[in-house]
């Protein structure tokens, strides 16, 4: 019998960037296959290209052993593929009913819409999943699980037989997650076929029958769930043995920079945050998505200024009300979304790195291209940007090469306090080991660096301090060297040290 | 570039339809054609199409080429554009229906600079901004005309209601002041108790005349001074029933209008007979052009219309004209 | 979908001239030359000195409106009030000048201040009240066009003002220059420099391309919006005083479709409605396009109906020959890459 | 209750109108005259329901204006030439949504941005119109033109029941019909209703041709009103309508907005002018009064989105 779904060769780029480079992979019925990789190793692109979002530039996909023609995301469903993203596709202007009924509906425009089948429907369907929402509710209302709670519904309800779950659990409570594997358990008794998406190994454990890691576009591999352990998975998916890959710490930390006392915000969350980062110290920020690590950057970077607590530079108190004035005191944000936020993709590398500082390098606002294109050599020359000219367009250059835009823009404010968002997602390996070492560079010239990640070996391997964040504070602050994977992925799911929690 | 060309001229003929709407007869006949250039105060205005064709006749009479020009909604700016461009293209002799006399007398003044003959129609500009006037009627003269039919159909007294195109447009305001004067000196005992705008456009008109029937019961008269509020009214007091307690009296079109006029609703509609002004415009300037006639005579030879008398600078082309239901059909414009 | 990869490629061999040559810019230079060709031929003394003057003089007005039209569309925005403010400042300054007994020049300067105040009306809506452009000054649209006939009942025109006023619209420097040029030209080079040469300019385009981006670079966003509509106002006062002086008249209609031209214009100076792409200098080959095409139809005995339909069509001409071309070639497309490849760029 | 926040405070707006109106001006209330107000405003009330849609669906229509006009002119003409008036109904319609269809081609087609398309639309079709007629009136209809024939009374009441029924069924099929679900998923994320299997493109584009069908039937129903049609019907009719749509709290970001909202906002708007004449007000207010009215329903939702995200 052919396997449920079955991808051979499929390869996939975007710009410089390979998303894919010949990935094979296959499904069965009844199988909960979990996909493994770390951040930008193609998890996300192979999805879209088994929903239809996005057409493959090579390979084949079959269904039931039919190859399929070209997938859209109609076709897609109609084969009884499903997708739970993590960022959910719904309307947030159409109640939760509504959001279910689109989803399963058939897409013909003239058929009669019945509400009160909708309503029923989408009830059953969220208590199904555990989940407490009156369908009547506009999307734009709920909270992220919850939404995702009524991705999970809607394809549910959809009888999918292949059913995708791109880390379903990030945002859930324990309860919440318990409800979702004991969900995903039943469905594999149905006979679906489950593609289950997660960086929480233990679920992975739980519920898995084989797994696939993929690391930079490639499939390094497919084991069965019984025959690999916690460290050789890591192996797997990182390419080789955590501690070696990072470079080592060597500067002395100095005095303090930045410290904060009880800082907090309501409208994002965020309260009672309390450390201090000092000059030439890399300060890991860790913890679960959603526990407030980039609402605390966006704090103290003005963007949702803090309406509790005090922030101190150099002792002294400072408010922050704006990313101009963050700017001003010292303080150099790298956002998380570097396509949305970190770098200007319509303009030149040169515009967007001189971005951050046009009062100070352009005095009397007059622009300045010669000293412009002079500062953009340097640092292209500097961090190895790989790019034709320092006017070619941010997005024309590859992930890596972005980011390292993003960050020439904040060194070129000379921060006295760098705070990094995810720096290396999404970026392929070779730059992703530049970027630590440009990370180590800069502490040694005595910046103080805030580096959040989800990468737990990243947090690991460059921290001097490691600094958990769990339900919008900071709950515990361990100590760099000593610190290990265990006790890191403790504390962010707030369990005791028994736990048997891993990354 | 022919291609352009071409396909200019296909949508041109497309766009027209049937209807061949170009300006002028030939090009350049025999010897030195004269050019006249003549501006209507908006071309979409059928009281300026009427105009028109008086003016096509007499170029053809006179075997002269004319050209028609005008902004599309009244607008001073775009009519001293257009003179403008007149001066640079050359032309004999100007001939504009003055929307605004400070917006144009600037431009008017320059075209006499440069040698070029100017006469105002319809409207004056400043005296010293053009050669003649062809004065179909003075504000003043409409005015009291519009106030004397109205007055004669409320049987001099009650209350009436004007609609006007819009609330700034110039010559309407100088009717309305003279409307007022002969209101207060002639007629006291009728009253204005409303002023409407209507866009220029029928149906506006017609949503404001049954507002204002309504809302005035003791409403004898709505004087609509722009032309397409005086069918539009006239709707309107018919829709509203009340044929027998309002009139419309104002200055239209007699084709618009012969419906009304013959159901009485409508006693009397004011106009000079715009063909004849389009036509003594045209022959005015021509004259002018040629020398045939300057400041100070006191006559000019008219074509059709014959020998016209002229009072200092003015061609008068006599009294605004009433139709009525004993006339109205005799005209078709 | 085109491959980005081969896009860097061409950004890295294509060389300057040859961009230059493919540009919009140059486009609309073609476009314009093939007019003058035909109404050299079509039209009465078209191509003369005179001639170039009274467009240049004809232009000023649209002309200023649509130079500050520029920096707001660039910055994704839209003013749909500048040709009721001019109206409406047109009334103040007319009003300040007669009834309220000013020397004209010191009621310029209270119009402009005026400009630049209900510019900023706009500009608090949007920036503090995140409200949509389109919506709040079509909203100031209808309200300062109905101020300007409430202030004056529609009826008053202020005329009569001195000549030492009218000489800034009527008047011509050395007797051929008309006297507004050099206002014209200084303004243009003012927003060029602006637009191209400050880091006001840059702003514009990061937050045209990326209202978030700029944010959180550091850039004061909302400052800079308004900014934008504070200048826009401004510069309704400033095109209403030169209208004034040359017409010798402030009436409540003055301006009226003025807003929609101005947009034509930059539109068609490629300016993208989305913000963040366009230049000044293709803001003024759009207005020179308009205003020769204009001109030249009436020197060439034609109606001004229809100027209006090759306007219409001429804009969809050239944003249909410009998405068409994009398929083929890459124009623009090396541009917006992998961010929103998954995306359909959301319209309005 | 709360979601309908902001079309029962239109409708209370309109209350508060005619409530002052009632003690003030108790004559607003003829039949003869709340006929005409309701006959008026149903062609608008049509056309705002058009935009409404194309506004729903992140885009916008200022061309409507135009469209109407030609629309108008080519019933009359086709009355005129003696064609039965189901005939000349159709006509209209059908020529509305081929000027639609052109809309849509260059928005959904070509991804071109909708307010510049529309701009050259409404400009390139007014300015044909005004080149063609010159401003004549089309005249001598036959009698079956000004209200279908009927008598006065009843042609009021066939355009009303026409207008409503339109009315009723686009507010049944925008709530009751997949199909009217799809313009508010498109409008309010084109991605996840491509993701649902819906075409963004093509809903885009039928949005736009429903819009200048509807355009077409509003310039019927308004041309029937009279004994001739003036080619000027129509000026400024994208302005009213967006107003109507807008005030009646249809989001202009799209994928929001109920037509019940739209019906209040074309009333309310529909009886200011009147209004004045009754209270006897100086007419120069009026555009003032109707500014400040889009501004403060705009400023309002700005102000509550604003409380309601913090």
């Amino acid at each position: 019998m052919p396997p449920l779904l079955q991808l051979s060769g499929v390869t996939k780029s975007f710009g410089a960037v390979r998303a894919l480079k010949g990935v094979s992979f296959s499904l069965a019925a009844g199988e909960v296959h979990a996909l493994l990789g770390e951040n930008g190793a193609g998890k996300s692109t192979l999805i879209k290209v088994i929903t239809g979002a996005h057409q493959p530039d090579s390979g084949t996909i079959a269904v039931d052993g039919e190859t399929t023609g070209k997938l859209t995301p109609s076709t897609a469903r109609t084969r009884g593929i499903a997708a739970i993203y993590q960022q959910p596709a719904l309307f947030p202007d159409l109640t939760v009913a509504e959001n279910i009924g689109l989803g399963l509906e058939k897409p013909s425009p003239f058929r009669p819409v019945r509400w009160a089948e909708r309503r029923a429907h989408a009830r059953e369907l969220l208590q199904r999943v555990g989940a407490n929402i009156d369908p009547e509710t506009e999307v734009r209302n709920l909270s992220m699980p919850e939404q995702q709670l009524v991705e999970i519904a809607r394809s549910l309800g959809a009888g999918a037989r292949i059913l995708i779950m791109d880390e379903p659990t990030a945002s859930l409570t324990q309860k919440e997650v318990q409800l979702l594997l004991k969900l995903v358990r039943d469905l594999r008794e149905q006979g679906v076929g489950i593609i289950y998406i997660s960086h929480r190994l233990e679920e992975i454990f739980e519920v898995a029958d084989r797994v696939t890691v993929l690391r930079d576009g490639e499939s390094v591999g497919t084991k069965s769930a019984k025959e690999i352990d916690e460290p050789g998975l890591i192996r797997m998916m990182v390419g080789r043995e955590v501690s070696s890959i990072y470079p080592p710490s060597e500067s002395q930390p100095g005095k303090p920079v930045l410290r904060l006392e009880n800082v907090g915000c309501s409208s994002s969350g965020v309260r009672g945050v309390s450390f201090e980062v000092r000059a030439g110290e890399v300060f890991g920020l860790s913890g679960l998505v959603g526990a407030g690590r980039t609402e605390l950057a966006r704090i103290l970077f003005g963007i949702t200024p803090a309406d509790s607590g005090k922030i101190l530079l150099k002792g002294d108190s400072i408010e922050i009300h704006s990313p101009r004035q963050a700017v001003e005191s010292g303080i150099a944000y790298v956002p998380e979304d570097r396509r949305r936020h970190g770098v200007v993709l319509e303009m030149p590398i040169a515009s967007n790195i001189t971005m951050a500082i046009h009062p100070s390098f352009f005095p009397g606002s007059w622009l300045r291209f010669g000293k412009e294109r002079e500062l953009a050599e340097k640092y292209i020359s500097d961090l190895q940007i790989k790019t034709p000219s320092s006017e070619a367009p941010g997005g024309s250059l590859s992930g890596g090469n972005q980011q390292k835009v993003a960050l020439s823009r904040w060194l070129a404010t000379h921060p006295k306090v760098l705070i990094l968002d995810e720096p290396t997602q999404g970026v392929d390996v070779g730059a992703k080991s530049e970027i630590h070492k440009i990370i180590r560079k800069l502490a040694a010239e005595g910046l103080a660096v805030i580096m959040i990640s989800s990468d737990l070996p990243e947090v690991l391997g460059m921290s001097d301090r490691i600094g958990v964040m769990r339900g919008g504070t900071l709950t515990r602050i361990l100590d760099g060297p000593t610190a290990d994977a265990h006790s890191v992925m403790s504390a962010a799911l707030g369990q005791d040290e028994a736990g048997g929690i891993a990354a | 570039m022919t291609k352009l060309l071409v396909s200019l001229l296909s949508l041109t003929l497309l766009l027209t339809g049937c209807g061949q709407k170009t300006a002028d007869g030939g090009n350049e006949g025999g010897g030195k054609q004269i050019t006249v250039a003549l501006m209507p105060k908006s071309k979409g205005n059928a009281y300026f199409i009427a105009c028109r064709k008086g003016a096509e006749e007499a170029a053809k009479e006179l075997n002269v080429k004319l050209l028609w020009e005008g902004p599309t909604e009244s607008d001073p700016a775009k009519q001293n554009e257009i003179v403008e461009t007149w001066i640079t293209r050359g032309v004999d002799v100007i001939a504009v229906a003055v929307e605004n006399r400070e917006g144009i007398s600037s431009a008017l003044r320059k075209a006499r600079a440069k040698g070029i003959k100017v006469v105002t129609w319809d409207s004056d500009a400043a005296t010293d901004a053009r050669d003649l006037f062809v004065n179909q009627a003075t504000p003043e003269g409409i005015g009291t005309a519009l106030m004397e039919e109205a007055a004669k159909a409320m049987g001099g007294q009650g209350e009436y209601a004007i609609i006007t195109a819009s609330l700034t447009a110039a010559n309407m305001n100088e009717w309305q002041k003279h409307i007022k004067i002969a209101n207060d000196t002639r007629f006291p005992d009728a009253k204005q108790v409303a002023l409407r705008p209507c866009d220029d456009m029928k149906d506006k008109a017609f949503s404001e005349a049954t507002a204002l029937v309504n809302a005035h019961p003791n409403l004898k008269l709505i004087l609509a001074i722009c032309s397409p509020a005086v069918p539009g009214a006239a709707e309107a007091v018919k829709q509203a029933g009340k044929q027998n307690s309002v009139k419309v009296v104002g200055l239209g079109l007699p084709n618009e209008n012969k419906r009304y006029v013959k159901e009485g609703i409508t006693p009397s509609v004011i106009l000079w007979n715009t063909m004849d002004l389009g036509y003594l415009a045209v022959q005015t300037a021509t004259a002018l052009a040629r020398g045939e006639v300057k400041a100070g005579d006191t006559k000019i030879q008219a074509g059709r219309l014959g020998e016209m008398e002229i009072q200092g600078d003015n061609v008068l082309l006599g009294k605004p004209f009433v139709f009525t239901a004993d006339n109205i059909d005799q005209f078709d414009f | 979908m085109t491959n980005p990869i081969a896009n860097s490629a061409t950004f890295k061999t294509t060389p300057k001239w040859k961009k230059a040559f493919f540009s919009f810019e140059a486009l609309l230079v073609v476009v314009l030359v093939v007019e003058i060709i035909i109404f050299n031929s079509t039209g009465t003394n078209f191509t003369t000195r005179d001639n170039l003057f009274e467009i240049l003089r004809f232009s000023v007005v649209l002309g200023l409106l649509a130079l500050v039209m520029t920096p707001v569309i660039l910055t994704g925005g839209i003013d749909l009030s500048v040709g009721s403010l001019l109206g409406l400042s047109a009334i103040v300054f007319g009003k300040l000048w007669r009834d309220a007994g000013m020397d004209p020049w010191l009621a310029a300067i209270c119009t402009l201040v005026f400009g630049a105040v209900a510019g900023g009306l706009n500009a608090v809506l949007i920036t503090r009240l995140r409200l949509p452009p389109l919506i709040v000054t079509l909203g100031s649209f209808s309200l300062f066009r109905g101020l300007a006939e409430a202030l004056t009942r529609g009826v008053d025109n202020v005329t009569g003002f001195p000549e030492s006023f009218l000489f800034l619209g009527q008047g011509y420097l050395f007797g051929v220059i008309p006297a507004q040029l050099p206002i014209f030209i200084l303004v243009a080079v003012g927003v060029w420099l602006l637009v191209h040469q400050t880091t006001f300019g840059r702003s514009f385009r990061a937050i045209g391309f990326s209202p978030e981006g700029a944010r959180y670079a550091g850039i004061p966003v909302e400052r800079r919006v308004a900014f934008v509509y504070i200048l826009s106002g401004f510069m309704a006062a400033l095109a209403a005083l030169v209208y004034v002086a040359h017409y010798g008249q402030a009436k409540a209609d003055a301006g009226s479709g003025y807003e929609l031209l101005a947009i034509t214009a930059v539109v068609l100076g490629g300016t993208s409605i989305f913000g963040g792409i366009g230049s000044v200098h293709g803001t003024l080959l759009g207005l020179a396009v308009l205003a020769v095409l204009r001109r030249g139809l009436t020197l060439s005995d034609q109606p001004a109906e229809l100027g209006s339909i090759l306007t219409g069509g001429l804009l969809l001409a050239v944003l249909a020959g410009e998405v068409l071309l994009k398929k083929f070639s890459s124009r623009r497309a090396r541009v917006k890459t992998n961010a929103q490849v998954s995306q359909i760029t959301p319209t309005t | 209750m709360k979601k309908y926040f902001r079309e029962i405070s239109v409708a209370v707006a309109l209350g508060l109108l005619l409530l002052v109106l009632a003690i003030f001006a108790p004559d607003f209330f003829k039949p003869t005259q709340l006929l005409t107000i309701l006959t008026a405003a149903a062609p608008v009330l049509l056309a705002a329901c058009g935009v409404a849609l194309v506004i729903m669906c992140r885009q916008i229509d200022i061309s409507i204006g135009s469209q109407f006009a030609l629309c108008s002119i080519f019933a009359g003409m086709a009355a005129g030439h003696g064609l039965p008036m189901p005939l000349v109904m159709l006509l209209a319609i059908f020529s509305g949504a081929l000027f639609g269809a052109i809309n849509g081609a260059f928005v959904a087609g070509l991804g071109l941005p909708s307010i510049v398309v529309t701009l050259a639309t409404m400009v390139t079709w007014r300015e044909a119109l005004r080149w063609w007629r010159e401003g004549e009136f089309v005249r001598d209809l036959p009698g079956s033109f000004q209200w279908f024939g009927f008598s006065q009374s009843t042609g009021q009441i066939v355009l009303l029941a026409v207008a409503g029924v339109v009315f009723l069924i686009l507010v049944f099929a925008l709530k009751h019909v997949s199909g009217g679900r799809f313009v508010y998923a498109v409008g309010s994320d084109a991605e996840a209703a491509r993701l649902a299997g819906i075409n963004p493109r093509l809903v885009t584009f039928c949005v736009f041709v429903l819009m200048g069908a509807l355009t077409g039937l509003a310039a019927l129903l308004n041309a029937i009103r009279f004994p001739d049609v003036d080619p000027k019907t129509g000026t400024g009719l994208e302005l009213q309508a967006i107003a109507a749509a807008v005030v009646g709290g249809v989001a202009i970001s799209g994928g929001r907005g109920k037509l019940w909202g739209v019906l209040a906002g074309v009333l309310l708007l529909a009886c200011i002018a009147p209004a004045l004449v009754f209270l006897r007000a100086e007419p120069q207010w009026e555009r003032a009064i109707q500014g400040s009215i889009i501004l403060l329903a705009v400023a309002a939702d700005g102000w509550r989105s604003r409380k309601g995200k913090i």
